[in-house]
């Protein structure tokens, strides 16, 4: 071997990928940069980056039902919910405060996993950026609440599923009330 | 290295002449927004995870290089931009500090992943520092952890927009009197002194977090310690698997 | 004169040694990590490492939260494998707990830690040719096919880089046939890249200038100072935790350890080549023995799956390691019965490589040093935990 | 034969004539060939009409001395811009798209934030001379390229000594880098500052060998002569397709990339190492100096090794200056490809190879050259070949620390 | 090998070694014994544990423990679990150093964090907190600071750097100097309710 061979070996490799960048497609030694603003990489479905709240039609309807589970289960506890309480101070079954702390949560996805009621689940946005973080950057309820078809769009496979399981429950729940209330009925 | 004097490039004569010419000064302030804005060069500075998404936000899947801001500066007197990527702990604080006492004006700052903005998932560690803009005046805040490379690119977009929205007259560091070096924390005994710069920032008001949980979540504080040398029934002694009983569910 | 000419040896001049303090910021440590320089002239006489600048306090707060919590904390001790990190929590839990693993989750987590390992190895090739010198090419072309890998690593597990993916006695989410598919493809080309590195860099002349020879480590020193992974393997000692202990399934497939000769920074440049090649010989392997259907978590560990707050190891102690791609990464947990364990440590793999960091370094120019401590593989977040 | 001896004037036209042609044959080879130079004479004759002698002179040179002080801080903004986007391909990326189309504009908004940055000076620096390094490596820089002819007839100043001048100013440059590492009070700083010093007293040393075989058969070390004694076969027998030439151009072109610091000699400034190496301590509009200087530099450098080596601006059908760029713009992206390929030498490494390896093939290719003066066709082109390869071959076994070693590597099932 | 024989094999090798089976670790009573341990187990030529693969510190409350992984790389066996406890005042060890040189960086990083103090250690400094640090911040008892609410100490530092303090937090440490107090995690955290 030629001293200098292996110098110019590895010249050629970057002189190829010069050239193949005019002609070649990404996979074959082309241009591998996808241009954000304009054009983006298909989302994945199971992306995941900071949680939302579902509601069913309206946001009055949303499925949370304040039980705490996701603020216990949160690794850095970034989650604060408060319960509402009606005028006559019984509790009701749903949040009147829910903050997630966007500075300290992790995208781990725990909540979304330990949500026994399929009410929290995790976004695709990621454009969030601003120059104020204490405020901005505490998101409450308002904020996170994003309707179920939105969750259809950004995860299709998993919303319908999870539409499929509660229609299935609801189903089974209004059957065993029927069975209650037959039961009851010769009483 | 010591602090260094600040020379400002612009004298006050000159700013003063642009005053009386409108459409000069507009031209100029859009020149000017525009140079800055298109040529953002950050600081080749990583401190954690983050660093890793920004060097992959510098490569070719996303290309910062298209902003013009791919010339990553490892001094950083020539940089304008600092991304702090990563968890800033109490030992580093005082040299990001120092870090961003040696840009040269004008200068900027992303915070770039949760740690960076309040400590992040790591926020009760005893040795991280819960935001960098307990010492800094912060431009953008990037959240995710991390954020993925195309926030990084809407982090800069922001920036930008920033930019745009500034004045030659008005921006902060042709100012007088104003001070854009930030004195250096130390590391006492217990954690930094001081524990923020009140100029900078101020705790919040309502922190439910703090409220709920305390400083620290210590919710693993324990008072009785296991007792490992309790004999373990059907358990043979030297062999590492176990057959401990069915885990529990309460 | 007595200034000039040192008093000791007047025909010798009198030089004064210099101290450079590398770091925390500097573009080449791999993060926050300092070293305390004392060269002459640009000869290293002595140097002292500094850490704890990204020290965020894992095991503090690991030991206050749920078992299953601390999953995604360890994503980000290592934050280039994550993958591999999960492997290693999630055997100390099982061993903690004894639980059993089915069996298609034992093959997808093979598969996600040599791709990991693929992952790994082909950026620290690239970041020390930066190391070295070279504008970012190297490291371009290998986030370029780390940008592939992580592009299925988002589709199966949701995240880019932290995928806590990971459950004890399984893992989170199912693994679609395409992604399977997608996977094959990505091993089938591999290959075709790795000639492509190669033949920029392993046959360069400046390369082989700069690492041959440089940063011996002895064979013997390297088992004394506990080195392990690619490292302890470039120094010709043939000790591969996938070997050894057969943990998971590794002790399927047929794979070859790769071992130095020297132990310097060129051989731990091509061992990591090399056990990329056997990485994808065991991926290849797994990929056409995965059982198509099956459970992903074990009967015992699914109603903890909602509730990872209510698993409550027994009381007792564990040690799970794995083969991670810098060396034995290894988690110490003690449980008391309670849902958060009573000590949790991390045996971090390049933190105790870089033991020997001074004695490699000595005696070298300030530029080696830089490259010693590229070929040592350091992630500061694993360095500090 | 022909070669050696350096044609006196063979201009094929006087250039006083050539403003005469114009009239007849507006766009004519020679009128596009002579562009600048006719420009030059209509300013001329314009305002020689009501400016004294005195004052004419002085115009002319201002209009040279514009013209560089244009060229070249040009040339250099479009060339960081050129090396953005070819590194950028090679790296499988686009490279600065955003600002302007395909990015052109780039560099006047680098240039627009450059000039507005703040200009920090240590407080431990030692303030006059900080100050006058920046000013210091662009002059050098600035200077060389009077010399340099762009195209016929297009040298500002046809000094005969011209080589000699372009070597003598050019190595300056290491002072100024000194300085600004000295002066920095930076331990980096000094280290680069150090680092350089060696780096370009020992490669200026090959350099100027390098140049002598061209000068021995040339006969002059004026450029214009040089790139004269080149202008056979239609302007393509370059003094490259020669043993000696060729071999003399590799080792000049490398000696080159060493003197304007660029990949893979980049010592001074290897961020990997030393952080920005002498410039660290600077910013705004020095840094933007130095960083001009240093693409100047590799301008005027590849200018030099085309008009030494590559014939200059001869050439076949296209205007002279056309083919000057075209092989100046080829050699840069040459030094931009080593840059997007190769990592960094150690110190030790650079100055074995310039000190052990370049300096005794510069030697040898000097005796070549004496050998190649000295006999007739069909001999010296297979003596000489035979010569240096031979002393190449002895050269590489002598300097075996430096071969790689073959690796065998051992599997364990 | 049971585990009753490999104790009957160090002890008779070393005696005078007080050493007890703790689970499937064998915990050396008094740790000034744990070197010699360790050398005959990396010796012999029956064990050959040459690999020291991790050193731990833990607390224990009413002790501390030092606990160590030995492997070996020859035979490929292992882990050998050796553990050693001191009192939480005297918490003295002598350091593996001299045997195996992994274990330099490991027990100053539980020196750090738990105060043990391993006896001939080269170099035993902090490891990751600053010199001038106190406290060993993995104990169990260790309290961390309070990071919102500025002491004496910091609001002198303020103000030799010329940075206005507001009034509020200014009396707040006042407040505080006065009582003698520092600024802790007030509210040290609830243990959950299991």
């Amino acid at each position: 071997m030629i001293f200098g061979s292996g110098v110019l070996r590895s010249m050629l490799i970057t002189l190829k990928n010069f050239f193949t960048s005019y002609f070649k497609g990404p996979e074959e030694g082309g241009i591998f940069t996808v241009e954000y603003p304009e054009t983006r990489l298909p989302e994945k479905e199971r992306f995941r980056n900071f949680p939302f709240l579902v509601y069913d039609r309206n946001p009055e309807n949303l499925r949370c039902v304040a039980c705490d589970i996701c603020a216990k289960e949160c690794p850095p506890k970034c989650i604060y919910i408060v319960r509402e309480f009606d005028k006559e101070g019984r509790p009701l079954k749903r949040p009147a405060v829910f903050d997630i702390d966007f500075t300290v949560c992790m995208n781990c996805g725990i909540c979304e996993e330990a949500c026994p009621f399929d009410a929290i689940y995790m976004d695709h946005e990621f454009e969030i950026a601003g120059p104020e973080r204490q405020s901005r950057l505490l998101y409450h309820k308002d904020d996170l609440l994003k309707s179920n078809e939105y969750f259809h769009k950004i995860r299709p496979t998993d919303a319908t599923a999870i539409d499929q399981q509660r229609r299935e429950a609801e189903e089974k729940k209004k059957a065993a009330a029927e069975a209650a209330a037959k039961a009851k009925q010769p009483d | 290295m010591a602090f260094t004097e600040n020379l400002s490039s612009v004298d006050g004569g000159l700013k003063s002449e642009l005053g009386k010419k409108g459409i000069v000064v507009a031209t100029l302030n859009e020149l000017y927004n525009w140079g800055r804005r298109s040529s953002i060069w950050p600081m080749q500075f990583g401190l954690a995870c983050c660093a890793i998404e920004m060097i992959a936000t510098a490569c070719a899947r996303y290309d910062i290089a298209r902003f013009g801001a791919e010339l990553f500066r490892p001094s950083p007197r020539q940089s304008d931009l600092m991304i702090v990527a990563g968890t800033v702990t109490k030992k580093m604080a005082p040299q990001v500090v120092r870090l961003y006492n040696q840009m040269a004006e004008p200068k900027y700052v992303i915070t770039m992943g949760a740690c960076s903005i309040a400590g992040g998932p790591f926020i009760d560690g005893y040795n991280v520092l819960r935001g960098i803009d307990r010492y800094i005046p912060i431009d953008v805040h990037l959240p995710g952890c991390p954020p993925r490379p195309e926030a990084l690119l809407y982090g800069l977009m922001e920036l930008q927009r920033k930019i745009d929205g500034q004045t030659i007259e008005k921006t902060e560091w042709y100012q007088k009197g104003l001070k854009r070096e930030y004195p250096v924390p130390e590391c006492g005994p217990h954690g930094l002194i001081p524990k923020f710069n009140p100029e900078v920032w101020a705790p919040r008001e309502v922190d439910h977090r703090k409220e709920r949980y305390g400083e620290p979540v210590l919710i693993g504080k324990k008072d009785k310690a296991p007792n490992l040398d309790a004999p373990v029934a059907a358990r043979p002694a030297a062999t590492s698997a176990s057959s401990a009983s069915q885990p529990s569910a309460s | 004169m007595e200034k000039i000419f040192s008093a000791r040896d007047p025909s010798a001049l009198n030089t004064e040694t210099l101290e450079i303090n590398f770091g925390p910021q500097h573009p080449s440590t791999h993060g926050v990590f300092r070293m305390n320089i004392v060269c002459d002239g640009e000869t290293v006489v002595s140097l002292k490492p500094v850490m704890g600048y990204l020290h965020r306090n894992h095991e503090q707060i690991a030991e206050n939260m749920s078992y299953a919590a601390s999953m995604p904390y360890t994503d980000r001790l290592d934050y280039f494998n994550s993958m591999s990190n999960n492997f290693g929590y999630s055997l100390a839990v099982e061993k903690l707990a004894n639980i059993e693993v089915p069996e298609r989750a034992q093959y997808i987590r093979v598969i996600m830690a040599e791709l990991t390992r693929l992952v790994n190895h082909v950026s620290v090739i690239g970041f020390l040719l930066n190391d070295l010198g070279a504008f970012f090419t190297p490291v371009l072309y290998a986030f370029r096919e780390r940008e592939k890998i992580l592009d299925i690593f988002e589709e199966v597990s949701g995240a880019r880089m932290m995928c806590n993916y990971f459950r004890f006695g399984g893992v989170k989410y199912e693994i679609q046939p395409h992604i399977l598919q997608r996977i094959k493809e990505i091993v089938k080309k591999f290959p075709k890249f790795l000639e492509e590195f190669e033949a920029l860099l392993s046959k360069n002349e400046i390369l082989c200038m700069r690492c041959q020879n440089v940063g011996v480590l002895p064979k013997e020193l390297a088992v004394s100072a506990s080195i392990t992974g690619p490292m302890l393997r470039a120094s010709g000692v043939d000790y591969d935790i996938r070997k050894v202990d057969k943990y998971s399934i590794y002790g399927r497939f047929k794979f070859r350890i790769p071992l130095g000769e020297k132990g310097d920074v060129y051989d731990r440049y091509y061992v990591r080549i090399l056990e990329m090649h056997e990485s994808l010989k065991i991926l290849d392997q797994a990929l056409k023995d995965i059982p198509a259907t099956g459970e992903l978590v074990s009967k015992k560990m699914a109603p903890f799956l909602k509730s990872p707050r209510n698993f409550k190891p027994p009381v007792g102690e564990a040690y799970g390691r794995v083969e991670a791609p810098k060396g034995e990464l290894g988690f110490y947990v003690v449980s008391d019965g309670t849902p958060q364990p009573w000590r949790y440590h991390v045996r971090a793999p390049s933190f105790i490589n870089l033991t020997i960091l001074e004695d490699m370094c000595l005696g070298h120019k300030i530029a080696d040093v830089i490259v010693i401590l590229g070929s040592v593989d350091i992630v500061l977040g694993e360095v500090d935990h | 034969m022909d070669t050696r001896f350096p044609s006196e004037k063979a201009y094929p036209f006087d250039s006083e004539s050539s403003v005469g042609m114009k009239t007849e044959k507006i766009f004519s080879m020679q009128t596009l060939d002579q562009i600048f130079i006719i420009a030059k004479k209509i300013i001329l004759g314009v305002t020689g009409h009501f400016l004294p002698d005195w004052a004419c002179l002085l115009t002319s040179i201002l209009i040279s001395i514009s013209a560089i002080a244009v060229l070249g801080p040009f040339t250099m903004m479009y060339l960081t811009l050129l090396e953005r986007k070819v590194i950028g391909r090679m790296q499988n990326r686009i490279g600065p798209n955003r600002v302007g189309k395909w990015g052109l504009l780039q560099p006047f908004a680098d240039g627009i934030k450059m000039l507005t940055k703040e200009d920090i000076v240590p407080l431990e620096a030692d303030k006059v001379i900080h100050f006058l390094a920046p000013l210091f490596i662009v002059m050098p820089a600035l200077l060389v390229f009077a010399v340099i002819p762009f195209g016929r007839n297009m040298t500002a100043v046809d000094l005969n000594v011209g080589l000699l001048f372009f070597i003598a100013v050019s190595s300056t440059t290491t002072i100024a880098i000194f300085m600004a590492s000295w002066s920095s009070r930076n331990k980096f700083s000094l280290l680069g500052g150090m680092r350089s010093a060696a780096q370009m007293i020992s490669y200026e040393i090959p350099m100027v060998l390098s140049v002598v075989p061209v000068i021995m058969m040339a006969g002059s070390l004026s450029t214009n002569s040089i790139v004269e004694a080149q202008s056979r076969w239609h302007g393509l027998k370059w003094f490259v397709f020669t043993p000696w030439g060729f071999l003399g151009f590799i080792i000049f072109f490398l000696c080159a990339v060493a003197e304007c610091n660029r990949s893979p000699f980049d010592l001074p400034e290897g961020e990997s190492e030393i952080v920005a190496g002498f410039h660290t301590e600077y910013s705004g509009m020095k840094f933007a100096l130095f960083y001009m200087a240093e693409f100047m530099n590799s301008f005027t450098l590849s200018g030099l090794a085309v008009t030494l080596f590559l014939g200059g601006w001869q050439g076949p059908f296209l205007p002279s200056w056309i083919w000057f760029f075209l092989k100046t713009y080829a050699l840069i992206f040459v030094m931009i490809w080593f840059r997007g390929t190769l990592p960094r030498v150690r110190v030790d490494q650079l100055m074995g190879l310039a000190w052990k390896f370049l300096l005794p093939l510069t030697l040898a290719n000097l005796l070549v050259t004496g050998f190649w003066y000295f006999t007739s066709r069909p001999v010296r082109i297979a003596g000489s070949m035979v010569l240096l390869a031979l002393a190449f071959w002895i050269l590489t076994k002598l300097n075996r620390d430096v071969v790689p070693e073959k690796r065998v590597y051992h599997f364990a099932e | 090998m049971t585990p009753e024989e490999i104790k009957n094999k160090i002890q008779t090798a070393l005696p005078g070694t007080a050493l007890k089976w703790v689970r499937d670790t064998l915990l050396i009573e008094n740790p000034q014994d744990l070197p010699k341990v360790a050398n005959f187990l990396k010796t012999s030529e029956e064990f050959r544990f040459d690999y020291l693969s991790s050193v731990t510190g833990a607390d224990y409350l009413q002790y501390l423990e030092a606990v160590y992984h030995l492997y070996s790389m020859e035979k490929k066996t292992g882990p050998f679990v050796l553990r050693a406890r001191v009192g939480r005042d005297q918490a003295r060890i002598p350091s593996l150093v001299p045997l195996y040189r992994g274990a330099e960086y490991q027990e100053r990083e539980a020196y750090d964090t738990y105060g043990i103090i391993f006896e001939n250690h080269p170099d035993l400094r902090r490891i990751f907190m600053w010199e001038g640090f106190e406290g060993f911040p993995m104990r169990k008892d260790y309290v961390q600071e309070d990071s919102e609410i500025l002491e004496a100490s910091d609001i002198e530092w303020l103000e030799k750097h010329q940075v206005q303090v507001p009034e509020g937090m200014k009396k707040r440490a006042e407040e505080l100097k006065k009582q003698g107090r520092r600024a802790v995690a007030e509210r040290p955290g609830q243990p959950e309710p299991q």
